[in-house]
């Protein structure tokens, strides 16, 4: 698309449809991966794509500014994964009233129906089902957990935890959790949290993993202590490194989502506005599989084999 | 001796043109003009009065936040924590106000005072000590982050009284859209720029800056003015607290995670000196519209955001560059 | 030389001592400032005399000792309780503000304010009228100045010694302390500031006046304090003594006598090298 | 005329006890000592020699990044690229090794050249134009960030050849596992701390960052050492990127980007002014500990996080308020 | 003055122009340094002689005018430049490094390393001799200190004074300019540092002395060049004329003839006012 000039307002019949896209940051692959499926799509159906995001997670600000920006540059839809569900509402009610097409894409807003769809995976889901095999898993033996969380208040981590320990069937502060860290989703953050809670609790055999960068840290803790072999290790997202070691069997089992889909369907939704005025709207789930080469009875999964052909990045 | 009798050429101080072009803000207006004159050619939205109110938006929390950072550099200190204090008083007074506890105006007065009252810790730790600013306000950054989240119980605070966000509406000025909050900004600005350029106290600030011990040993009370210019900082960070809840709706509490460094940022570039002593705010603002202006820019010619972040770098260097060349052209 | 009858000394100090880790600048040290005098304080490079007149103007706070201000023991919590008590300063390295201009610098601590609720509730600066006082008070000492709004970081060592003398002259209304104000400044200038000084006794003002320079000294000064090694050496006044005699008290080669009037040879080599034969 | 010719008390300088008394670096290291007894006693894991190895390891990354930062800081500068150019280095050494394109020890020689480029780049920019070293290392950071991101395609890079993991091998020491990392950080740390005190370059350095005038007029070619200084971090920096890539295993583009905070913090803690002129990489280290021993030891005793950030909030301000208290004592 | 046949000129300078802004601090400046003599550097504050020797030296670069080094042409790229040919300076202000002790600072950018492998290989520094060599150069000075170890910032203005001045003197080979440097200095030292002075020019060194204290100048100096108004106003010996004319010239109440000589009175009762008699 090279026509960004010219098109002087929303919905004006001669010039391309502009698509906003706004991330939560620039940087985490799966954003990256929901950006690339967004393009594709863009070409596919001739309209013009222009991303922005916020610079951390969590940076509503940002985003509540490059919905704004998008707005004045003429865009007909916008399509945001919000940092927050509650935060961003006031800035897609004015896109909104400006008859913009506001679609949630990831997870939804807080309520739903403050933007006009959602295109997303269950988090929530996602946390049970690593939660319900590594139940399955550790087959009635003791568990001490060890959980390498994202970051203070951002909702995607605490819905997949939360999810988890419902699918293992523990509460929350149930004395099995030995050790709670947060790593910003970061590899080398995720190793230093492993080292240090193996040096609180040694004998912990069980780590949930809030992406699989953070699985993979501690996965090099675990083995400088040549104990990468008896922990299990379960994590959420589904990206292409992180099944590659579910395949390696550095992973135990990981939840897939499926972030250039929720793009795809977004960008085709817009175009759709586009051509013939009718928005999409209500909750469309993107989907989410378990993935490992290991099955347990009774939770469904699917191999990596599978895995390595539908992932993202 | 017809020297020392002849009248000093510039008793009656310099001449308008020579004060434009030798103040200390012409640089950054340079870039600050610059960029707005290639914005403009490079798209067709970036030139109206929409666009520049919304830019006036986007940068109204940070550059509030700039005006304390102002004071406290001012006197070659630095406050890392203006951007968590200013989350803890956002979430403080959403949450008072929405909850009920309180009346909406006791919960601003009470989120001016905690804002004031971190200000108030970090002077008092900075000049009683003493310890270095960056130290403390660091560790206060932490503090007034975790506070934050303990506080808010990591939920965003929704449904507020519309005394709280008041100064986020509109009202039509020329054709044009503008909020009561840009204005209240702007405000503060002016009333920083005359008191540090035209008040007894702004003139210490200054001295304090330049040396403090020449400003102690002139009988400038340092401690207190230092301690009153962290609290007064923290004043200004609640007050931007009450913008950011005003033009988001809701109390966030993951908000100003950046902001310490995008206000020290909006500082330097405006032209003061991280060392002290020299300086305004109104190259604060400038500097802060620079950055702004550079993000609507370019997410108006639809750079892509990765892009957009690498431009962003270059054209800060460029920004300053420009003023570098423009000080050397008029000194 | 104590021993006759004197009025109350405006400033006094008995016994003041400030440590810097192991180096003792002060060592007991005594002072007397009477009403009205221009009590010169000589003294080696090193001698303490700086070290004396920072804790005599609250610039330091003394480690022991005491001081009496108009006989009463007074504690000066800082530089600016001795401004309020009417003592002005200038301190040896100047304590200039280097970005600001000289009227800025002169009014530091008591910026004129615009008359009217300009002044009053904008609290604006007077700006114009401070600038023109400054100017003013720069002629009286004939600097000569190219221009007035200039940093002062960018004067000559001598513009700014005068900026810093100008002020305190201007301003101080019980005593005035000048630590080598006329070290960086020319022939005329340092005449003008002899002149000041003494203009500033005549209005009842007592001057302490720190230098090197013996012909000023013995000019000027109606008493002499001799420093060494921390503490004073004697107090003596100027016609009982020839120059050269108070150069030796001050490098040790004679001391005074503790009941006044002579002097006694300490080191009799350095004596003869000072050009002082036994007496 | 005795006091001339006698000799001075300390010709042959001063005594050891004075000398580490009066060091610089006592005030953080009671602060370490402090930190590190506290833990001993709070928790049963935290003495042994497995986890000091441990926190060696982790803060190995941000510690040499705090050399680096250090040299830049004692010249009255900051750095806020050398995060981002510690991650573009890693990403580029292990791409290009992971890929095959070039030899692995090629690879690592290209990262150093690299990350010594941007840090040249730096220093011409803060030197020849001139401008704040602030606003060039944060238009750095952009850049740097975003070819990051640009050039890894946001992959991590993994499979490594063994070339670039051998740091992250350990030997046993004494009963306890050590990496080669961790030796060669603190060999990194001895060799500056040698450079900075006892050559004439360390000299220079000292004399630039206390007046960079009157190091110029007593002949210091203080262009070239600027630029010079700025390009040794850019080396120290890519040394850094092998580290992390050896601990790690991987190529993160992610890595890095709190490191610029954090290393500022290391220095600071360890007693070096933001001023510049004083200071030492001793110091630096100690700082780096400091923070390490922090996160360590509450997460053994099983701090929640946020309760963390909070107690680490707490704790830095006490560790400089120890430092203060110290140097008060020892004056 | 200049009539007579001299001989090649050490430094020389001609129609040197320097602007700060609207202030223009050299103003068509000449300068002849002859080799071994001491030349004295007079006049008012302000005049510009700091900034002249700021450019001599190299430490500021001139916007016009050029400067000779031994007959030839030169432009110095910044101190260093005219470090390395010899010639070294005391400025005005100093130009120490607070924070470092004497040795450091009198060593800086020559810096002695140990013999041996340790200074060769480790580049080490060698501490104790640099510590020994600086006290030695003091206490040419005879300057009272009570530590070498302490760093300068904490020294009396004269010590640091001395400081500067030792350094100085222990590194030139061509030519040592001297901004003032008895200014902060008691008596004695002074008298060391004239001292200095003609043992540097016994070993047949050139020597620039700006300063105020004309005893000073009359008693040491070959040949005094005036400065005024940014220009040089007369050069001439001080035997040819008094020490109140001399000053009646540098302030302008009193011009030299163009052919040498006499004097003309420029300003009848500023000339009057310096003690001079119309002649
Ligand atoms: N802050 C300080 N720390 C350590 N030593 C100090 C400090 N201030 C002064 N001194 C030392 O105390 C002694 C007295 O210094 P002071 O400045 O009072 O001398 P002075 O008589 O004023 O000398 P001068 O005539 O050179 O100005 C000196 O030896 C000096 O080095
Ligand atoms: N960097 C500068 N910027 C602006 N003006 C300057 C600067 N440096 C010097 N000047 C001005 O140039 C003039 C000459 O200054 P200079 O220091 O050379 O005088 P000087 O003869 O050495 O005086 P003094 O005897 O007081 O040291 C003064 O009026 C001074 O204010
Ligand atoms: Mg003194
Ligand atoms: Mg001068």
């Amino acid at each position: 698309g090279s026509g960004s000039k010219g098109s002087t307002a929303a919905g004006s019949s001669g010039g391309t449809v502009k698509v906003g896209l706004i991330t939560k940051t620039d940087t985490n692959p799966f954003f990256v991966k929901m950006k690339e499926g967004a393009q594709k799509a863009a070409q596919e159906d001739g309209v013009t794509l222009t991303t922005a995001a916020g610079k951390f997670d969590g940076d509503n600000a940002g985003q509540i500014a490059a919905i704004e920006n998008m707005v004045a540059s003429g865009v007909k839809g916008i399509l945001i994964t919000p940092s927050d569900s509650k935060a961003i509402l006031p800035a897609i009610k004015k896109a909104r009233d400006k008859g913009v097409l506001v679609i949630a894409l990831d997870s939804p807003t807080d309520p739903q129906d403050g933007t006009d769809a959602l295109f997303a995976t269950d988090n929530k889901k996602a946390g049970e089902l690593i939660g319900q095999y590594a139940k399955a898993a550790m087959a009635g033996k003791p568990a001490k957990i060890a959980t390498l969380d994202l970051a203070p208040g951002v909702a995607v981590g605490q819905l997949r935890h939360d999810g988890f320990l419902a699918g293992f069937g523990v509460a929350a502060g149930d004395p099995s959790i030995v050790c709670s860290q947060d790593t910003g989703g970061d590899q080398a953050k995720g190793q230093t949290a492993m080292e240090n809670c193996l040096q609180k609790a040694p004998d912990i055999n069980l780590v949930y993993t809030i992406n699989e960068p953070a699985a993979l840290g501690a996965y090099t803790a675990l083995k400088a202590k040549g104990r990468e072999k008896d922990v299990l290790i379960v994590s959420v997202d589904g990206g292409c490194t992180g099944t590659q070691a579910v395949k390696d069997g550095k992973i135990a089992a990981t939840s897939q989502q499926y972030p250039m889909l929720m793009a795809e369907k977004g960008v085709k939704a817009v175009a759709d506005f586009a051509k013939t005025g009718t928005k999409a709207s209500g909750y469309t789930d993107t989907g989410v599989t378990l993935i490992s080469d290991t099955p347990q009875t009774g939770v469904d999964s699917k191999d990596t084999g599978f895995g390595l052909t539908n992932c993202w990045g | 001796m017809t020297t020392s009798t002849a009248p000093y050429a510039d008793l009656t101080g310099p001449t308008l043109a020579r004060r434009i072009m030798t103040a200390p803000t012409a640089g950054p207006l340079a870039a600050l003009v610059l960029a707005c004159a290639f914005f403009s050619l490079a798209t067709d939205q970036f030139l109206s009065g929409g666009n520049f109110s919304l830019i006036i938006q986007q940068v109204m929390v940070v550059g509030t936040l700039a005006i304390g950072q102002t004071l406290i550099i001012l006197t070659a200190g630095i406050d890392l924590s203006c951007g968590a204090v200013m989350a803890f008083g956002s979430i403080m007074i959403a949450k008072m106000a929405a909850e009920g506890t309180v009346p909406p105006l006791v919960a601003i007065a009470l989120g001016l005072a905690v804002c004031a009252g971190f200000g108030l810790v970090n002077g008092l730790l900075v000049k009683l000590i003493p310890l270095p600013p960056f130290i403390v306000t660091l560790g206060m950054l932490n503090v007034a982050f975790a506070l934050t989240h303990i506080y808010s119980k990591e939920q965003t605070v929704a449904d507020l009284p519309s005394q709280l966000t008041f100064l986020g509406n509109t009202f039509p000025l020329g054709g044009t859209d503008v909020t009561y909050g840009s204005l209240v900004a702007l405000a503060l600005f002016a009333v920083f720029a005359h008191l540090l350029s035209s008040t007894s106290w702004g003139r210490h600030v200054y001295a304090l800056g330049n040396s403090s011990e020449a400003a102690r040993l002139n009988g400038v009370r340092i401690g207190r003015l230092t301690i009153g210019l962290y609290a007064l900082a923290g004043v200004v960070y609640g007050i931007a607290a009450l913008l950011l809840v005003s033009r988001t709706g809701v109390g966030d509490p993951q908000a100003g995670q950046t902001d310490n460094l995008d206000s020290i940022t909006a500082v330097v570039l405006g032209g003061t000196s991280l060392f002290g002593g020299r300086g305004s705010v109104l190259g604060s603002l400038i500097g802060a519209l620079i950055v702004g202006v550079f993000r609507n820019g370019l997410q108006l010619m639809g750079v892509a955001s990765i892009y957009q972040t690498l431009i962003t770098g270059v054209l800060v260097i460029l920004a300053v560059t420009v003023d570098q060349i423009s000080r050397k052209r008029t000194r | 030389m104590m021993s006759t009858q004197t009025p109350t000394p405006v400033l006094q100090a008995r016994g003041l001592v400030k440590r810097y880790g192991h180096v003792t600048a002060i060592d007991g040290a005594d002072f007397d400032l009477l009403p009205g005098e221009v009590l010169a304080v000589i003294g080696d490079n090193g001698a303490g005399k700086s070290s004396l007149i920072k804790a005599l103007t609250g610039a330091v706070t003394p480690d022991e000792g005491e001081i009496r201000l108009n006989g009463e023991v007074i504690r000066f919590n800082g530089p600016q309780d001795a401004r309020c008590h009417g003592i002005e300063t200038v301190y040896q390295d100047l304590a200039v503000a280097a970005s600001m201009d000289i009227a800025s610098n002169m009014f530091l601590g008591r910026e004129l304010r615009r008359p009217g609720p300009l002044g009053s509730v904008l609290r604006m600066l007077d700006k114009k009228r401070m600038r023109e006082e400054a100017a003013e008070h720069m002629a009286d000492l004939k600097i000569g100045l190219r221009s007035l709004t200039q940093p002062v970081e960018t004067l000559s060592g001598g513009q700014r010694q005068a900026v810093a003398v100008a002020r305190a002259v201007a301003w101080a209304r019980s005593v005035v302390v000048m630590d080598e104000p006329t070290a960086a400044l020319g022939v005329k200038e340092s005449g003008q500031v002899l002149d000041l000084i003494r203009r500033v006794r005549d209005k009842g003002l007592p001057v302490v006046l720190i230098s090197h320079n013996m012909p000023h000294v013995f000019e000027i000064a109606d008493r002499i304090h001799v420093h060494r090694m921390g503490r004073r050496a004697a107090l003596i006044k100027p016609g009982d003594y020839s120059m050269s005699e108070v150069v030796a008290i001050m490098t040790g080669a004679l001391t005074v006598d503790e009941d006044g009037g002579g002097t006694v040879v300490a080191d009799a080599e350095a004596a003869k090298a000072a050009g002082i034969g036994t007496n």
